[in-house]
């Protein structure tokens, strides 16, 4: 196992292209994405609705519901493996126990049916050589775990006898019972009260240092990412826009975007302000997307070239973006 | 900051209808509906033609002997008393068309007003009659139900458009139900009581408009549901009274086939399987094209 | 208990209705005995007799009344040809019972599998296969099936394998004999429609959040297939299952009866209904309403046992 | 105890069984509802008659049963004395006290044929004794109790009947043939009430065994009485029938079968193919449908060689026939106030004669094989005149045009025809063939127009009630006698009589009444005629056709099969042999 | 505060009734909302913040008249609205208004944008065809949308523009007071600040007052003259929007407020509550706060504290035993 600092990546994402087949054409809703995760890391990956972030962090378990989508181009590396070299069999086996995806939706991310002691020792006994008792008691200190009152009795619960915040926990606990390497939890928290959103957080966080997983945190929270990630990657219409470290992307960010995203989201401020700033605009239809930068009908610094040529992402200040002309870069 | 020219007033203005016209280009896509309706169509043109008299009108006539077989006079021999197969079964198609339309709206108008009272009214005596009725409809069994108002009826050459009306309604009715109830919690109904709409215009422009799809697709299955019904109750002898139709063919020719004489038999099986089939496709289109969570 | 109980009082307008649908329907403007009761010669004295002994000369409310008390003894007295309506009904609901049942399971266990099938290569050659198959199924008439069936299957100019019609049955094979072309025909016209709706069930189970879950989480395909998502399609087959129960027991073989000539409660409740014999059908009626009922309620309960979000409420 | 449905067991192998085909199941097996030949076929093999009609005599003649001998009749014809058998017993059942049956008097038939005057039965057979046999309208009348003495018909003894008529009753012996007189103990009629139509408890050569809609079992009725066949007096005819092997049975006591089975098949191509399995029913009529398959030749009618090798067939014309009458109480066609009208309505009605095509009728529904013949006295009627013009049933569409023409009937002023139909699929290609022909001379398409009713008793119904311009119905012999068709004109019994027409001829009324006291003569015959042409003349009824019957059976069953006048008489006779014997395998 | 209150809410509350036994008979009743009080001036607004669940949306649907108050009073413009009738309650509807949370749920998916916001118009018969025609076009810029957008149909705009369109539907009849139920909890980030400032432009120029509900501090805060918070069907606090952020009193405020992620700031300073919220079928006893408040006393598990005025610090109210 590599350690935090060791050179090679736990994952890397290379030209990531995913392709759905649609009434209204193809859509490119991943675009030649590149990106790394390191062991026991935090990566956010934030973006506004839409623009792919779901189908990125599916496509890394090799769960793109197919048809209608299908991954066309790149490699997914998980320690010098390429995922999608494998066959079926051999990504069965190696979703849960190396890389595991929790989801935005509580409410029905569960089967409504079973009881979560019976959902989880499931998962526990494809994984491990269990048995029945052993599962259900490694289950039950799983709950115990992520903060479940008594965890033995809750293992007899079904689905909707839980709250929101305690089905979200389970599934966080679910993704733990095998001790991924990685863990995509995509907007785990985006259906939660705040309060509950902390709660979650809180625990998903201990929880990664102690198992000592890897985290891409699908969100389109800016203020989650900043608490909980040490890196962020910022996503615009299928393509990584800008990459960094979390407190430099957000102090100073290079893409306009980025900007103008940390600019417009109300924060709680001491003053009322007249008008908070916006960006124009909506997200290009992902059917019909402009041949140059993707955000260019919406930037305020387009300049002619953003209309011909897309920017691809490179290094700027430490911070990796994908723009003609960056914030704040000195060109 | 008008963005709603610059991005989407570049396409062609004023599309009007365009949930309708997203369906038709889903369903154009779909190559066995388009054949079904295109078959339904080539029926559809049959059955007009007899309306308008250009065909068919001879179907009651004598016009050759008993039996005769397949010729270029007869296309389809003829019956047991030299009347003329082909324009029988293609009378019959109008028939069939009759049965299948006067049902299919009827019954989807009647579920449909019915179903989105009940559903709208959902917890109330209103819906808790309605539901009654419903499921004492239900309980009695299709063909026994079917006879029951056919005998009551006797005589009137449309007690089983009556039967069949009574019950197909409520599988409409029971869908648009469901639907309303979902409807019914959307912030749209909200909306609309906010601005000061009644309740009944807000069943009439709110709800109905958008059970469209069910309405529709409820619509083309009574349609088939009808016409293979009417098979059935006319071999039982409580179907089509006067006129031609596939089933009393089919009834005619349940003695004939164990003499060797087939003509009335696949005549009206073949055209009746044909019309159902290409419903059948049409309909399964139908469905995915409206699917809701497919188009909006 | 106490929800059983409180199903069953709901079930009391039911039956209400249902009795009295059928009753106006069937009983009051059904079809008139008198004239068949007459001789050939009948004088308009013997009309007003034969008239007053079938009750047709007593008020709506009158004939609906004394149908209730009827239903409340549960005794119907007996049938036009003089036999007790009880022992006419033990005679041929068994008959129709063994006789359908056979198709209803087949019916519903191979429209399950192959649904299972279609489902489980969803967008497959497989499932485009049993999915055509089962357009066509459909959309033959069912009427065409047992008449093509019966030439094939029971004519000397067929195969001449089985009795055309009758129903003399004493020994398995006698059985296995009568019922193997209604089967057939029952079967082969239910599958069609039993296989679309069940694979539909199972689709749109499958495009659930929860089997992506257990996806994520390395379950194989197949036990998620067989185990989660089975289960919760349990509901909606129970209910079909359930719910055509009264409709194959009572009605159901109305067609096959008549045209296969067995002797069973379909063709005796049509017979009933195209000759006006009124104890038949009030027994007849009332058997439905309450078998409904019965059935209703038992599909509550099946639903309660499969589905935990219902039985907390 | 023996019930009935529980052992229901099938053939057993060694027992001789016969499975009969018949196209209707009965819907009663009580006497009082055994109005038509299904009922009969099991009533007279369940239950004694006190005459019956010989086994293969045709014309049909008369034979004492139950009955010692012919009845003496007082020389006013009116008091009729008749002996019965002694020593006949009814078959065993729970009814009686021991469970034994016990024997047969002649108080069973007094009671009887009082059931035929009880409401509480719904009887259908009083018309044939109304207003005939003294005193049984009044015992009704005074509340029907079997207790009470009817004075024209008592048990002058345990074996001795006597019966006394208020008029003259030719037809009274044939009345003792049917089924409805039937002889029903009073134990069994009270144990079971309406019950007794399914539990028939009788004397007749079988017992029954189950009973449903779909068929009857009966077993051999071990007490019945032991009368060996002799052939000459059942009016065998060598010539015709010795193919048949009935020779067989020449001095043995029937029934010769320990089981008899008659299966309902509704639809007569699951019959035939049924029929031709050869392991199932061993008789059938042959279906309409198949008559080319089967026959070689129609005139005279013969089997194709494969039927001929493995079937016997016997062929007759039916003792009825099927006719459409106008009813005369319409305005529109009948009888009219106005003399002017009237002449036009009779112009029409003749019209309307002329334009049926009954040689179209008979090719396409009879394949040619059925007889049609001017009005209403049938062929198998002894008093049939076969030299009749038949310019009434021969088609004549110029003339009927004509005769339309001349009487100022233009398409506008034709009345409409409403022509009432049940439902099935024949009756409707017979109505669409009638509107063809009303067509071609000059009707337009929407003024022939067919009302359906859902049942027979519905259309019955409104013939009764005279709310059908057309009255087409069949009319089966209940004796063979002019008289029992005559009758269907008879003034008196218009509706809801048996006269659907409304026939109102005060010189036919008058006639028939002089003829219903008489016994048959030259002429009676004379006068039977004379009526028969008024009803012509008055282009009353589009009539008639009697149908000719196939019967078609095993080569191992020795019978003569029929289903005539009362139907089922024969099979207290049928024999089956054992298979192999006969059996080529074609 | 000058005059008297556009809007005066009086011990509001809204007990659901929860059934049960044999005859399904109400056996409880589900406090969704609970005894609240509080007033909103004529062209001021009120944020209400509040964990799902506890009573926001029955609050707004009770003074819009959509459900019938278990009791209490709604006061608009000195009349008590839940005394009207049907019809004299639609007079009423002119002036009061709703913006709905769902942009995809609250217009109607079969009609166009225009048939949609004139609907009211026709409704209550405002000026002659033409005139709502022009009226419908003034509105549809006034929200920021072309003219042409009228004859199109839901689906074929984002979310913020439906959110727009819905805004358009509510200003149509000129109301003067708008219920503004989580207007943009389902938009995007760089939308939500478009429809948010589109809400305050909207009270600026009209001077219309506003209940503004959401589950968000931070955009409640942005648009908010005063803010309510509540828990479980009650309200615990309600203060001066400035004054509630930086100086709250209520626990539960407090934790509200740090629990809301902020850029710049690590999740350290967070108080981060603990055990579930509780549901308001089985709500606790006492101060119903008290399972989860970090400063949980005796009394409170068993005394239900009532909102009261702040003493000294500042104007609002507080319902907690800490501030006796
Ligand atoms: N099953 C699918 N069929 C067709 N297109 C799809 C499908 N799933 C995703 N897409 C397309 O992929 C694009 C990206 O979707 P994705 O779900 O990854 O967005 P997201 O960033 O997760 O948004 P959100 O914040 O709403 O969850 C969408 O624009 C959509 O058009
Ligand atoms: N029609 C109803 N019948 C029964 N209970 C209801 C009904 N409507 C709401 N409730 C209950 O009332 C309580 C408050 O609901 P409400 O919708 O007002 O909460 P909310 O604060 O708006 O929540 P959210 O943030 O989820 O929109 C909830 O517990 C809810 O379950
Ligand atoms: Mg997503
Ligand atoms: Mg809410």
């Amino acid at each position: 196992m590599n350690a935090a600092d060791a050179p090679a990546p736990l994952l890397r994402v290379k030209d990531l292209t995913v392709e759905f087949r649609t009434m209204d054409g193809i859509v490119r809703a991943v675009d030649a994405v590149s990106f790394d995760i390191w062991p026991n890391e935090t990566v956010g990956l934030v973006g506004e609705s839409g623009c792919g972030k779901t189908v990125t962090g599916l496509s890394l378990l090799r769960l793109i519901p197919s048809p209608p989508g299908q991954i066309i181009n790149g490699s997914i590396e998980l320690e010098g493996l390429d995922l999608l070299s494998l066959d079926a069999g051999d990504m069965e086996k190696r979703r849960g126990s190396e890389i595991a995806m929790i989801f935005q939706e509580p409410m029905t991310s569960l089967n409504p049916v079973f009881t979560i002691g019976s959902q989880i020792t499931e998962v526990l006994r494809r994984h491990r050589q269990l048995s029945q008792r052993q599962a259900r008691e490694l289950a039950a200190s799983l709950l115990a775990k992520v903060s479940i009152p008594d965890a033995g009795r809750r293992l007899d619960d079904y689905p909707h006898q839980l709250s929101g915040g305690m089905r979200q926990r389970v599934m966080i606990a679910m993704a733990l019972s095998c001790n991924p390497k990685l863990l995509v939890a995509d907007e785990p928290t985006t259906a939660l009260d705040v309060t509950t959103q902390a709660q979650v957080l809180d625990q998903m966080r201990e929880l990664q240092n102690e198992f000592r997983m890897a985290v891409l945190l699908v969100t389109h929270d800016l203020g989650v990412v900043a608490e909980t990630c040490q890196r962020a990657l910022v996503m615009y219409c299928g393509s990584i826009v800008e990459a960094g470290k979390t407190e430099q992307l957000f102090s100073s960010p290079r893409h306009p975007y980025t900007a103008g995203l940390l600019a417009s989201i109300p924060r709680i401020r001491a003053e009322r302000i007249a008008e908070l700033p916006v960006i124009p605009g909506r997200v290009p239809d992902p059917g019909n997307l402009p041949a140059g930068c993707r955000f260019a009908g919406r930037c305020s610094h387009v300049q002619s070239r953003c209309h011909q040529e897309r920017p691809t992402l490179r290094s700027v200040n430490g911070n990796a973006v994908a723009c003609h002309y960056p914030l704040g870069a000195d060109i | 900051m008008n963005e709603f020219s610059s991005v989407a007033g570049a396409r062609a203005v004023n599309r009007r209808n365009s949930i309708w016209r997203k369906v038709l280009r889903k369903f154009l896509a779909d190559r066995t509906g388009v054949a079904g309706l295109a078959a339904v169509l080539v029926y559809f043109v049959a059955a007009l033609g007899v309306w308008c008299g250009w065909w068919g009108t001879d179907w009651a006539d004598l016009g050759g002997s008993k039996w005769e077989a397949v010729s270029a006079a007869h296309w389809f021999g003829t019956n047991i008393i030299g009347q003329d197969i082909f324009s029988r079964a293609i009378y019959a198609t109008s028939t069939a068309f009759e049965v299948g339309v006067v049902v299919a709206v009827l019954a989807t108008i009647i579920g449909g007003v019915l179903g989105a009272f009940a559903g709208f009214f959902a917890g109330s005596w209103i819906d808790e009659l309605l539901l009654w009725a419903m499921n004492v409809l239900d309980a009695i069994p299709f063909y026994l139900f079917v006879a029951a108002v056919a005998y009551s009826l006797a005589g009137s050459p449309y007690a089983m458009h009556v039967a069949m009306i009574t019950s197909f309604w409520i599988g409409t009715g029971r869908l648009v139900r469901g639907e309303v109830i979902k409807l019914r919690n959307m912030e749209y109904i909200e909306a609309a009581y906010a601005i000061g709409l009644s309740r009944f215009m807000i069943i009439f422009r709110h709800i109905l408009p958008n059970t469209s799809h069910i309405l529709l697709v409820q619509a083309s299955i009574a349609f088939v549901s009808a016409i293979k019904a009417e098979v059935i109750l006319s071999f039982l002898g409580i179907g089509i009274r006067d006129g031609m139709s596939w089933g009393l063919m089919i009834e005619e020719s349940t003695k004939e086939v164990l003499a060797g004489f087939y003509n009335n038999f696949i005549a009206a099986s073949l055209l009746m399987f044909g019309l159902v089939m290409a419903f059948n496709a049409l309909s399964d289109a139908l469905q995915d094209a409206m699917d809701p969570r497919k188009v909006a | 208990m106490q929800y059983v109980l409180r199903k069953m009082l709901t079930g009391i307008p039911l039956i209400l209705g249902v009795t009295l649908v059928s009753f106006a329907l069937m009983v009051y403007f059904g079809p008139d005995m008198t004239y068949q009761l007459l001789g050939k010669n009948p004088t308009a004295e013997q009309i007003i007799e034969v008239r007053h002994q079938l009750g047709y000369d007593q008020s709506f409310i009158q004939r609906y009344l004394a149908y209730l008390t009827e239903l409340i003894r549960l005794d119907f007295g007996n049938s036009s040809s003089g036999e007790p309506v009880r022992s006419l009904l033990a005679k041929t609901i068994p008959v129709s019972l063994i006789l359908i049942l056979p198709g209803f399971l087949l019916g519903h266990i191979l429209g399950v599998l192959l649904a299972l099938a279609a489902a489980f290569w969803r967008g497959r050659w497989a499932d485009k296969l049993i999915m055509a198959i089962a357009v066509i199924g459909m959309s033959v008439s069912f009427l065409i099936v047992i008449i093509a069936f019966q030439i094939l299957l029971c004519s000397s100019d067929g195969l001449n394998l089985f009795p055309v019609r009758g129903w003399n049955v004493q020994s398995l094979p006698d059985y296995l004999s009568y019922i193997a072309v209604p089967t057939l025909a029952t079967t082969f016209v239910a599958l069609g429609y039993e296989t679309r709706f069940y694979r539909s069930v199972f689709v749109e189970e499958m495009t659930r959040d929860y089997v992506r879950t257990a996806r994520a989480f390395g379950l194989s395909s197949r036990r998620i297939f067989f185990r989660s998502i089975f289960k919760n399609c349990l509901i909606p087959i129970i209910t079909r299952v359930m719910f055509s129960i009264p409709q194959v027991a009572i009605g159901g073989s109305l067609l096959i009866e008549s045209y296969f000539g067995i002797p069973g409660i379909g063709k005796a409740t049509y017979e009933a209904i195209i000759t006006g014999d009124q104890p038949v059908l009030k027994a007849v009626v009332s058997l439905t309403a309450i078998l409904f009922v019965f059935v209703m309620t038992l599909n509550d309960i099946l639903y309660r046992a499969v589905d935990p979000r219902v039985s907390l409420k | 105890e023996s019930d009935q449905s529980v052992h229901q067991v099938s053939a057993p192998p060694g027992l001789k069984t016969y499975r009969h085909a018949m196209d209707q199941a009965p819907t009663s097996l009580d006497p009082t509802q055994a109005a038509n030949v299904y009922a009969n076929h099991v009533v007279v093999n369940a239950y004694d008659t006190l005459y019956a009609y010989k086994y293969l005599a045709r014309p049909y003649q008369l034979k004492p049963n139950l009955a010692a001998d012919f009845p003496t009749v007082s020389a006013d014809g009116l008091t009729y004395t008749i002996r019965i058998k002694p020593g006949v017993r009814f078959v065993d059942d729970p009814c009686f006290p021991d469970g034994r049956g016990r024997e047969l008097l002649a108080e069973d038939f007094v009671y009887s044929i009082k059931r035929q005057f009880d409401p509480k039965n719904q009887p259908q057979g009083a018309w044939l004794w109304q207003g005939r046999i003294a005193g049984l309208d009044e015992w009704k009348a005074a509340g029907s109790d079997y207790d009470q003495p009817a004075s024209g018909l008592r048990a002058i003894d345990r074996y001795t009947l006597e019966i006394r008529l208020t008029r003259p009753y030719p037809q009274l012996v044939d009345t003792f043939a049917q089924g409805y007189s039937a002889i029903v103990p009073r134990e069994a009629a009270e144990k079971y009430g309406k019950a007794l139509g399914v539990h028939p408890v009788g004397s007749g050569p079988f017992r029954l065994v189950s009973y449903d809609s779909s068929r009857v079992v009966m077993e051999r009725n071990p007490y019945y009485r032991q009368e060996p066949v002799d052939l000459q007096a059942e009016g065998y005819d060598p010539v015709e029938q010795a193919y048949t092997g009935i020779e067989a049975i020449e001095g043995r006591s029937p029934p010769f079968l320990d089981r008899l089975e008659i299966d309902f098949i509704t639809e007569s191509s699951a019959a035939w193919t049924s029929f031709n399995k050869g392991n199932e029913v061993q008789f059938t009529t042959v279906p309409i449908e198949q008559i080319d398959r089967v026959l070689a030749d129609k005139n005279p009618i013969r089997l194709r060689p494969e039927y001929a090798a493995r079937f016997h067939m016997y062929s007759g014309l039916e003792a009825g026939f099927v006719f459409t009458a106008f009813n005369m109480d319409f305005p529109e066609l009948g009888y009219s106030p106005d003399p002017e009208r009237n002449r036009r309505n009779k112009a029409l009605r003749c019209a309307i004669i002329k334009a049926y095509d009954w040689e179209a009728r008979n090719q396409s529904w009879y394949f040619g094989l059925a007889t049609y013949f001017p009005g209403i006295i049938v062929p198998v009627s002894p008093e049939y005149d076969p030299d009749l013009s038949r310019d009434s049933v021969t088609l004549d569409v110029a003339g009927a045009r004509r005769l339309l023409r001349d009487n100022g009937w233009t398409p506008e002023n034709l009345p409409t025809l409403v022509y009432g139909t049940t439902a099935g699929v024949t009756e409707r290609l017979f109505f669409e063939q009638f509107r063809a022909w009303m067509r071609a001379i000059g009707f337009p398409h929407d003024k022939v127009v067919r009302k359906t009713y859902a049942t027979f008793g519905d259309i019955s119904r409104a013939w009764k009630r005279g709310e059908l311009p057309l009255v087409a119905k069949g009319w089966g012999l209940d004796y063979p006698d002019a008289e029992n068709t005559l009758q269907l004109f008879y003034g008196p019994n218009g509706s809801p009589g048996s006269n659907d027409a409304n026939y109102r001829n005060p010189e036919y009324d008058r006639l028939y009444e002089r003829s219903s006291v008489m016994l048959a003569s030259p002429e009676r015959t004379a006068i039977y005629r004379r009526m028969n042409q008024m009803v012509t003349d008055d282009c009353v009824a589009m009539t008639g056709l009697s149908r000719t019957r196939i019967y078609l059976w095993h080569k191992n069953v020795v019978a003569v099969p029929d289903r005539e006048i009362v139907g089922g008489f024969f099979l207290k006779y049928v024999d089956v042999l054992p298979v192999a014997q006969t059996r080529p395998e074609g | 505060m000058n005059a008297e209150p556009l809007v005066q809410v009086r011990g509001l509350s809204k007990y659901f009734p929860i059934h049960g036994g044999l005859f399904r008979r109400v056996v409880a009743g589900l406090k969704a909302v609970d005894d609240v009080s509080f007033v909103i001036h004529a062209g001021r607004t009120l944020g209400l913040v509040g964990e799902s669940g506890c009573g926001k949306s029955t609050l707004g649907r009770m003074l819009l008249r959509l459900q019938e108050p278990t009791a209490g009073q709604v006061l608009f413009a000195g009349e008590d609205l839940t005394r009207l009738d049907r019809r004299q309650m639609l007079a009423y509807r002119q002036r009061i208004q709703a913006v709905f949370q769902d942009p995809y749920g609250s217009l109607s998916p079969r009609r166009t944008v225009g048939q949609t916001v004139r609907e009211p118009l026709d409704v209550h018969r405002v000026g002659t065809p033409g005139d709502r025609q022009q009226r419908v076009d003034e509105l549809l810029a006034f929200v920021g949308l072309s003219a042409q957008a009228a004859h199109r149909y839901p689906h074929e705009f984002s979310g913020g523009q439906r959110q727009r369109i819905g805004i358009a539907r509510a200003l149509a009849l000129n109301p003067q007071f708008l219920v503004a139920d989580e207007p943009v909890s389902a938009l995007d980030v760089s939308v939500q600040s478009q429809v948010l400032n589109l809400i305050v432009r909207l009270q600026r120029e009209r001077g219309i007052a506003l209940l503004f509900i959401s589950h968000d501090l931070a955009v409640v805060q942005h648009v908010s003259d005063d803010i309510g918070v509540m828990y479980l069907g009650r309200l615990v606090e309600i203060a001066p929007a400035g004054q509630i952020l930086t100086a709250p009193r209520h626990p539960y405020t407090e934790a509200l407020i740090s629990a809301v992620p902020q850029i710049g700031r690590r999740m350290h300073s967070r108080i981060v509550l603990g055990g579930e919220v509780p549901s308001a079928r089985t709500p606790p006893s006492g101060c119903a706060f008290h399972p989860r408040c970090p400063r949980v006393m005796a009394v409170c598990r068993s005394v239900r504290p009532v909102l009261k005025k702040n003493g000294d610090e500042g104007s609002g109210s507080v319902a907690c035993h800490l501030y006796p």
